[in-house]
């Protein structure tokens, strides 16, 4: 029995809770807060160390060898607070809403953390596609549009979801297949691993199974091209869905490629047809999303598009493989959950007070409601990657990782698709003020009021917004959880 | 001299035969006959692989009391199948094929 | 008490049944159901009790009868599906005696007893004779049962389907064993893939006998493209029966494939190359043949029908990957696996259709909307059924899928790996949407449905099986591989 | 521990207030107000305490993986104690000023709470040891610079001004990451200052990439310079200053003129070194500083509001501070030393003598402003000589030290500084454009103090103006007296003002710096005597050479038109080529598949007989063939 096992369990026994007619918001917040300490006590005894711990296996097949094995290490325990923190904002803020609501984002969340802090590649795997249902449930029932047109978007979302876990999970076969010795096959991520460490595979077919993950993993994670199904769905999902699949799950596609293909074939992201498809594809999420996002007119437009767009940075940290760009990367990745997460949680309230998100229509709504405005402001500097907030910290450390192996000669490929990325932090800068401006400042639009939220109803984004603040000024809090090299 | 050639192209004449038959006639009783014609075809060929089949100079008759079995089995089918289409006559007052197309798509 | 002498039983149980409905009808169904019910039970009980050796068997039937594990493994999977059919029965029976002629269901339960005694020969068959007999056992019953809500346009026109096609592919089927006889001059299996291995036997002949041989078979477990009786066949049967067919007749059609493929495969064949390519095609098209046109069903009884269709090609594709040495699983094993898994998400499936048609609700995915409210236990499992006929993880239909993925993976068959996939991905789409149909609250003003406590327990039983053997699969694949090598034919 | 607290104090201070300023109310005020003494008090300590030996340590961690370190660690050398001592100084009388000047203003502890930060952000520059601390406060002077610009957001004017000065920041800070990634990767990791110096000695890493590729110092020179270009208003990026003018008038003293536009000056005399390293780049900086002082100082002469005319001044002496840092490159470059063990630098030195005669300027014009009901149009102002005196006085010496008042006032000392480098550059338009700036300055400045504060007054407001209260008075007295004496070698010694050594000048630089003064104020003087509207009007200088509208267009373009392009072509193509494209297929197969299942049994027949056929032909005739 490990803790983890708790913490995996507890929102999935309270999902079931709630369903057998336990009342939804105790259940939910009381799994979630005890959760949440529970991470932060992994966390603490985790400080410091190296390695996987709070490991325990349950063999649940013998060959092909599957076991429900837990593990943790500094990633999967920043991520399993990013989903926790995430969770418990998600739920705590959901008001008069009918009991799918806790159950999904219960499904949601449980989900995430049993991806994040299993071993087994089956069970990573499993758990991810845990949230496949709720998610597209949620959207397509309760989603905040005409239901034709949400229908339509649950449908794309699950489509593409769906499409490319079954890409993903071709990919993870054929790596299984490769890295499992001669008799038995294999899906324990470590002994898969030292399985890599003795044998290598040839670079060729490390990049082919290298790519297949990428495809997979990467429509998970909306990297462009495979990016369409993501900003209608966010714009379009409940609160609390958008809240959790952007904040949380979308992390699964990229903590796939940092924690199984990256250590298992490690050259697999250097070959350059890779790196330079890969390349290519984060220059999509961020210019051409960039742009996309400018072209937004409505702040859900912006927030949707802007989560797939700051994926190319994530992605930048993988491609170029360093240990200082991929702990950046996974600094990132927990940044930009809690942030998106304050963003579309202050968003659902916005759009319940107020009807409408459109920017022409919005204005001033600095005057009515400063606190609001206040934690408004959290989310959208973070996101412009302000230092003294998260983000910046992992943007920093990509963008430095790609710069370690420096040729005085010339700039490589990666540095220069950094160079590029750099501009979109200036165009991240543009949408978000100008969001910024036209919602807060001028003088309030006719017609719209808005007054802030009771003290109890902001403590979840206050809670973001400080967990933003503290590790964006300590992140090496953050860091301290991942002494190992990557 | 008739040879195991003989009796296969006399089979497979007849199967085809029954194909055909199954095919293109719009009869139900008639293609339930053509059918009947098929299990012909290959008790024929049964048959005549038996004989060919030598075993200590005398024909293998395991494949002989297959054909037995097949025949029974028709007649089994056959009186099912009556009964069947009986039903269907009783309803549609029509044995034709194109008389049961509700299920489709 | 030996295996054989309960399979007799059980037939001699179906006969006497039906002798007492004919001699005495005023005996009601709900006695003949549970009777039938208690009987099958009982078989089930003995089964699991009795030994398990070929040598516990009467000499006489031993050339024809052999009890591998996997005979055994389908045995037991027939006396379960059999229970539940019956069960099943009994549950929808006010709504089925409206179809049947004098309001009773007699056949309907001493058929499906008949039809288990021959699916566990079938299992343990040795040879195409044996085969055949086993195989028209069923098939004749079923006919019977297909057709048997004659008042219903639907069943009686599924009937005729089912009886011209399915005594057509008897013609084939009889018609690919002669030929097979005469290229290796036995029925036997064992004797067959001896015969196959030797490299004097004529090629020409031995493949053009197992490809009209492998059309007959093909057609009982619906492979592409000897598939279409199965949507009308599927839809226009009572409820029971289209469960029945879909796991029991197709399960049977797969224990003789795998017996037939193990001889054609063997290590050495002269065919086995040929075979295993045709395999691939097949059950490639076969997969992509279900999954596509599901897309637009509006039927979910036709929609589980041609979701079945593209099972078959996933299992198909699973016995092409013959030798998979690299674990535990034969593609037989396999394939037994994925039917095992595939059972209680089928049937627990045509169970709420079964129960919902019992409640005056139709078939079609808008009878579906709003059942979350109407009732959200049977909703819920509902959603676990589709969920794990869409493959989902945590749910048993997952691993099967895995499995098949494996495999092809392993042998490198990247094109009908592909295939899969798509198959795969479309059926979220055609899985989904009913599911969302259960979800959707608009309109819906109907009154809640209730159901009784055994429906309750039943349904709740299959769930529980989806969820164990997705997370959970060790004992399922102990029962498979502790066996399984047993039943490797001897080629040498 | 005296760098924590003034580093810290002022973030708690900033802390506190921005988050708790409701519940805070007036003691909001008191906390700002009462961390900037503080500050200053430790700031005056450092002072004290100079012959400690120049240090970096660390003060904070930050990042920090394996040998990889980027944490805040302070570097206290001359320039940095001295720039210390600028930012508390004017920093504090800043706030003091404002307890005046917002008295009235609702949302004043908002106001204090953005100050707050601000002195943090820029304690940051000033302090930072390694490039990757500066640049992380580099962005925060820019938020605080967003916020007290934004201060009065209602205004729609100031919410754009907001936006655009954070934008524009945003743009330089682009080049200036590359810059920081370039050095990286060149000095192996490491960007403090201290390492980067010595990377550059016989043998260190950026010496041989020196040797091996120069551009690439160049680049990374350049880059680093477009850091400084954002914050320090440089052309092309300077559009943003003049638009900053919208936040409250203390604040334009503090950020906007004295300390905050002067870190990019600041950074580049830190990065000297790299610049040295870089003919083109030292070249390249100085023609951009030289084309900004002239271009801004020729708005300057067009502008009517008060603040206005005071930017585009302060663009203008940026400018000059920039092109220092280009001349004294340069001529380091032809081989030349700078005097003394601890060399001061014209620029840095102009930057110290600048910013207390400009924040004298600035808020002197808050006072008039203040007093004037918000009136900022110097034509609708006029005689206030008379009503507000000490305000007169005060602005007045800060003019002539803007204008270089020879021998007396600290500006002549400093801006002769500048032009005796730029003629030591080797490079005379440098001079020349330095020069002709030097006149039109005289001119604007003399121009500004005649229509505001000479004639009669010309508006009501002007006529009711009073002299502002003490609170304010006194930060203007002190103000004034240090743009008087600062340069003095009484004052710059202790404060550590990095004044160049004193040698004696050239004769030419000399004289041109007194007909500079004298012609720029003898033709203002002769133009705006008695004059109730301007007598000139340029169009060209008025508009500010159109460069708003220019970027504007631009923006449009960028914004509007391509965003709405690639926003289409990935609705159109991406969308339709990865999803719409696939599942029309997949749909057309289904409904073609589902053509096969027709209900008539004649067509099952026909389809299983033909399949068997099709199976039989597949595996006797095709399959072997294949080799199967």
């Amino acid at each position: 029995m490990s803790v983890l096992e708790i913490i995996i369990a507890l929102p999935l026994l309270a999902a079931l809770a709630i369903w057998l007619g336990a009342p939804a918001r105790a259940a939910s917040l009381g799994a979630t807060s005890i959760n949440l300490i529970l991470v932060l006590y992994t966390a603490v005894q985790y400080w410091g160390k190296t390695g996987l711990a709070f490991t325990y296996s349950r063999p649940i097949l013998e060959n092909p060898s599957l076991s429900f094995a837990v593990g943790a290490d500094g990633i999967s325990i920043i991520l399993a607070l990013l989903t926790t923190l995430v969770m418990l904002a998600a739920i705590w803020q959901i008001h008069d809403r009918p009991a799918i609501f806790y159950v999904s984002s219960l499904l949601i969340g449980g989900g995430a953390l049993g991806a994040f802090l299993t071993t087994d590649i089956f069970f990573i795997y499993a758990f991810h596609e845990l949230a496949l249902i709720p998610t597209f449930l949620m959207i397509a029932l309760h989603g905040r549009a005409e239901p034709a047109y949400r229908k339509a978007v649950a449908w794309k979302a699950t489509i593409y979801l769906g499409v490319g876990s079954l890409v993903l999970l071709a990919g993870l076969v054929w790596l299984v297949l490769e890295f499992s010795g001669g008799s038995k096959l294999t899906f324990d991520l470590e002994a898969l691993r030292s399985q890599a460490k003795l044998n290598p595979l040839p670079d060729s077919k490390q990049a082919q199974i290298f790519f297949v993950l990428l495809l997979g993993f990467g429509s998970l994670v909306s990297l462009f091209p495979f990016h369409s199904w993501a900003a209608p769905a966010y714009a379009t999902a409940p609160t609390p869905v958008a809240m959790l699949h952007s904040g949380v799950l979308k992390k699964f596609g990229l903590y796939g490629l940092i924690r199984i293909a990256l250590p298992l074939l490690p050259h697999g992201v250097h070959v350059e047809w890779v790196q330079n498809a890969l390349l290519l594809m984060l220059l999509g999420n961020i210019l051409v999303m960039g742009l996309v996002t400018i072209h937004a007119k409505r702040l859900d437009d912006t927030l949707a598009n802007s989560s797939v767009m700051h994926m190319g940075y994530i992605f930048l940290g993988i491609a170029a493989g360093t240990d200082i760009a991929l702990k950046g990367a996974v600094i990132l990745m927990f940044a930009h959950g809690i942030s998106i997460a304050l963003l579309f949680g202050l968003l659902g309230r916005m759009r319940n007070q107020l009807g409408t998100l459109e920017y022409n229509k919005l204005g001033g709504l600095a005057n009515h409601a400063p606190a609001f405005t206040v934690l408004f402001a959290f989310g959208t500097f973070a996101s412009i990657g302000l230092p003294g907030l998260t983000n910046f910290a992992g943007e920093v450390l990509i963008f430095l990782g790609n710069f370690t192996e420096f040729k005085a000669g010339g700039l490589t490929h990666l540095q220069w698709t950094v160079i590029l990325a750099l501009w979109g932090v200036v165009m991240s800068a543009v949408y978000m003020l100008r969001a910024y401006r036209s919602i807060f400042h001028g003088s309030p639009a006719t017609g719209l009021f808005m007054i802030d939220p009771a003290l109890s109803q902001r403590v979840p984004f206050i809670m973001l917004a400080a967990t933003l603040l503290v590790t964006g000024c300590c992140p090496w809090l953050l860091l301290n959880l991942m002494k190992s090299a990557l | 001299m008739i040879t195991l050639g003989h009796y296969l192209v006399v089979s497979g004449m007849l199967f085809s035969l029954g194909l055909a038959g199954v095919i293109a006639r719009r009869n139900i009783i008639i293609v339930y006959m053509c059918l009947e014609m098929m299990l012909s075809a290959a008790n024929l060929a049964l048959v005549g692989f038996s004989r060919f089949h030598l075993v200590n100079g005398l024909p293998d008759y395991t494949a002989q009391s297959l054909v037995f079995f097949t025949i029974t089995v028709a007649a089994a089918e056959v009186a099912v199948g009556l009964a069947i289409i009986v039903a269907l006559f009783r309803s549609k007052q029509s044995v034709d094929v194109e008389s049961v197309t509700k299920l489709q798509g | 008490m030996s295996v054989f002498t309960i399979e007799a039983g059980l037939a001699l149980l179906g006969l006497a049944l039906l002798l007492l409905e004919a001699l005495k009808p005023e005996i009601s169904r709900r006695t003949l159901g549970l009777t039938a019910i208690a009987g099958t039970t009982l078989a089930l009980v003995l089964f699991i009790f009795a030994p398990h050796d070929s040598a516990s068997q009467p000499a006489f039937i031993q050339p024809w009868h052999q009890l591998d594990s996997l005979a055994i493994f389908y045995k037991g999977f027939a006396l379960v599906i059999t229970i539940l059919v019956l069960w099943l029965t009994l549950e929808c029976a006010p709504y089925l005696t409206r179809f049947t002629v004098d309001g009773k269901l007699a056949e309907m339960f001493s058929l499906p007893l008949i039809v288990c005694a021959g699916m566990m020969w079938m299992a343990s068959a040795r040879d195409l004779v044996t085969v055949f007999v086993a195989l028209e056992l069923v098939t004749v019953s079923f006919y019977v049962l297909v057709a048997f809500a004659r008042k219903s346009a639907f069943s009686l026109e599924a009937g005729v389907k089912y009886l011209i096609l399915g005594a057509l592919s008897t013609g084939v089927l009889v018609y690919g064993i002669a030929w097979i006889y005469g290229a290796t001059g036995t029925m036997s299996f064992d004797g067959i893939a001896k015969a196959l291995a030797n490299p004097a036997t004529s090629k020409t002949t031995a493949l053009f006998g197992a490809a009209v041989l492998l059309c007959g078979l093909g057609f009982k477990v619906a492979a592409a493209p000897f598939h279409m009786w199965v949507p009308d066949v599927y839809q226009g049967a009572p409820t029971p029966v289209t469960a029945f067919l879909s796991v029991g007749s197709k399960a049977a059609g797969f224990v003789v494939l795998t017996r037939a493929l193990d001889a054609f495969l063997v290590e050495g064949s002269i065919i086995g190359s040929e075979i295993q390519a045709l395999l691939l095609v097949v059950g490639s098209l076969t997969a992509l043949l279900g999954s596509l046109p599901a897309m637009f069903q509006t039927s979910v009884k036709r929609l589980l029908a041609y979701s079945s269709i593209s099972h078959a090609g996933y299992l198909l594709l699973a016995l092409a990957c013959r030798e998979s040495a690299r674990f535990d699983l034969s593609s037989g094993g396999i394939v037994a696996f994925y039917l095992a898994t595939y059972l209680p998400m089928t049937v627990l499936g045509f169970l709420g259709l079964g129960l919902m048609r019992a409640n005056g609700l139709g078939e079609d995915i808008k009878d579906f909307t709003g059942l979350a409210k109407r009732n959200p236990l049977l909703a819920l499992l509902m959603t676990l059924s589709f969920a794990s006929l869409a493959g989902l993880p945590l749910t048993a239909g997952f691993l099967g899928k895995l499995f098949v993925f494996l495999g092809l993976a392993d042998h490198g068959y990247w094109g009908a790996l592909s295939c899969a996939v798509i198959a795969a991905a479309a059926g979220f789409y055609y899985y989904f949407k009913t599911i969302l149909a259960m979800y959707t609250t608009e309109g819906t003003d109907v009154p809640a449905l209730t159901f009784s406590v055994p429906a309750k327990a039943v349904a709740g039983a299959l769930a529980l099986a989806i969820l164990i053997l997705g997370v959970y699969p060790k004992p399922l694949q102990s029962v498979l591989t502790g066996k399984s090598q047993a039943h490797k034919v001897d080629s040498k | 521990m005296l760098t924590s607290i003034i580093l810290l104090l002022p973030f708690f201070s900033a802390l506190l207030i921005l988050l708790g300023h409701r519940q805070l109310k007036g003691a909001a005020v008191l906390i700002s107000v009462g961390s900037s003494i503080i500050s200053f008090i430790a700031c005056l300590v450092l002072l004290a305490a100079a012959d400690d030996k120049d240090n970096t340590k660390l003060l904070l961690p930050f990042l920090d993986i394996g040998d990889f370190h980027a944490n805040i660690d302070v570097l206290i050398d001359k320039q940095s104690r001295g720039m210390m001592f600028i930012v508390s100084f004017i920093g504090l009388l800043v706030h003091i000023f404002s307890l005046g000047y917002m008295k009235d203003d609702d949302a004043r502890p908002r106001f204090f709470g953005s100050l707050s930060l601000f002195m943090f952000s820029m304690t940051g520059i000033v302090l930072a040891g390694n490039l990757i601390m500066m640049f992380i406060f580099w962005e925060l002077v820019g938020l605080s610079s967003y916020l007290l610009i934004g201060h009065w957001y209602q205004k729609a004017s100031a919410a754009e001004a907001c936006k655009k000065a954070f934008l524009t920041n945003r743009i330089g800070d682009f080049g200036f990451m590359i810059g920081i990634l370039l050095l990286f990767g060149l000095n192996k990791g490491d960007v403090s200052f201290d390492n980067l110096r010595d990377a550059f000695v016989q043998g260190g890493p950026l010496f041989d990439a020196q040797k091996s590729n120069p551009g690439i110092i160049t680049a990374a020179a350049l880059c680093i310079f477009m850091g400084a270009v954002g914050k320090s208003a440089q052309f092309p990026l300077h559009v943003w200053l003049p638009d900053a003018m919208e936040g409250p008038t203390p604040v334009s003293a503090l950020i906007h003129a004295a300390t905050m536009v002067a870190a990019g000056v600041y950074m580049l005399v830190r990065v000297s070194f790299l610049i040295e390293a870089s003919p083109l780049a030292a070249e390249i900086i100085a023609g951009i500083g030289c084309f900004t002082a002239v271009l801004a100082a020729l708005m300057a002469t067009q502008q009517n509001d008060i603040k206005r005319v005071l930017a585009y001044s302060t663009l203008s002496q940026l400018g000059y501070m920039v092109m220092a840092v280009g001349a004294v490159a340069m001529h380091v470059q032809h081989g030349h030393e700078l005097h003394g063990p601890n060399p001061g630098h014209p620029a840095m030195f102009h930057l110290y003598t600048h910013a207390f005669f400009k924040a004298l300027l600035f808020l002197g014009s808050g006072a008039i402003i203040y007093a004037c009901h918000h009136e900022q149009d110097i034509w609708k102002m006029g005689g206030l000589r008379k009503h507000m005196p000490v305000t007169f006085w005060t602005f007045l010496i800060g003019t002539l030290a803007l204008m270089g008042l020879p021998w007396i006032t600290s500006g002549f000392w400093s801006k002769e500084g500048i032009l005796g480098a730029a003629y030591d550059s080797g490079c005379s338009i440098l001079f020349h454009a330095g020069t002709l700036t030097a006149v039109l300055t005289s001119f604007y400045m003399m121009r500004l103090v005649i229509v505001a504060f000479f004639g009669k007054p010309r508006t009501e407001s002007a006529h009711h103006a009073s002299e502002v209260p003490l609170i304010m008075l006194l930060p203007l007295v002190l103000l004034a007296v240090f743009s008087i004496f600062s340069a003095w070698d009484g004052f710059a010694t202790p404060l550590q003002a990095l004044k160049p050594a004193h040698e004696p000048p050239h004769t030419t630089v000399l004289f041109a710096s007194i007909a500079a003064f004298l012609i720029g104020t003898g033709g203002a003087i002769y133009l705006y005597r008695g004059k109730d509207k301007d007598p000139v009007s340029i169009k060209l200088f008025a508009n500010k050479f159109y460069f708003d509208e220019i970027y504007a267009v631009i923006v449009r373009i960028c914004q509007d038109r391509l965003a709405w392009i690639v926003t289409a072509l990935e609705r159109v193509l991406v969308d339709g080529l990865v999803a719409r494209l696939p599942t029309a297929i997949v749909a057309r197969l289904g409904a073609a598949t589902r053509m096969l299942q027709g209900g008539h049994l004649q067509g099952y027949t026909f389809l299983l007989g033909g399949g068997v056929i099709a199976v039989i032909y597949l595996v006797v005739f095709v399959l072997p063939r294949l080799g199967h």
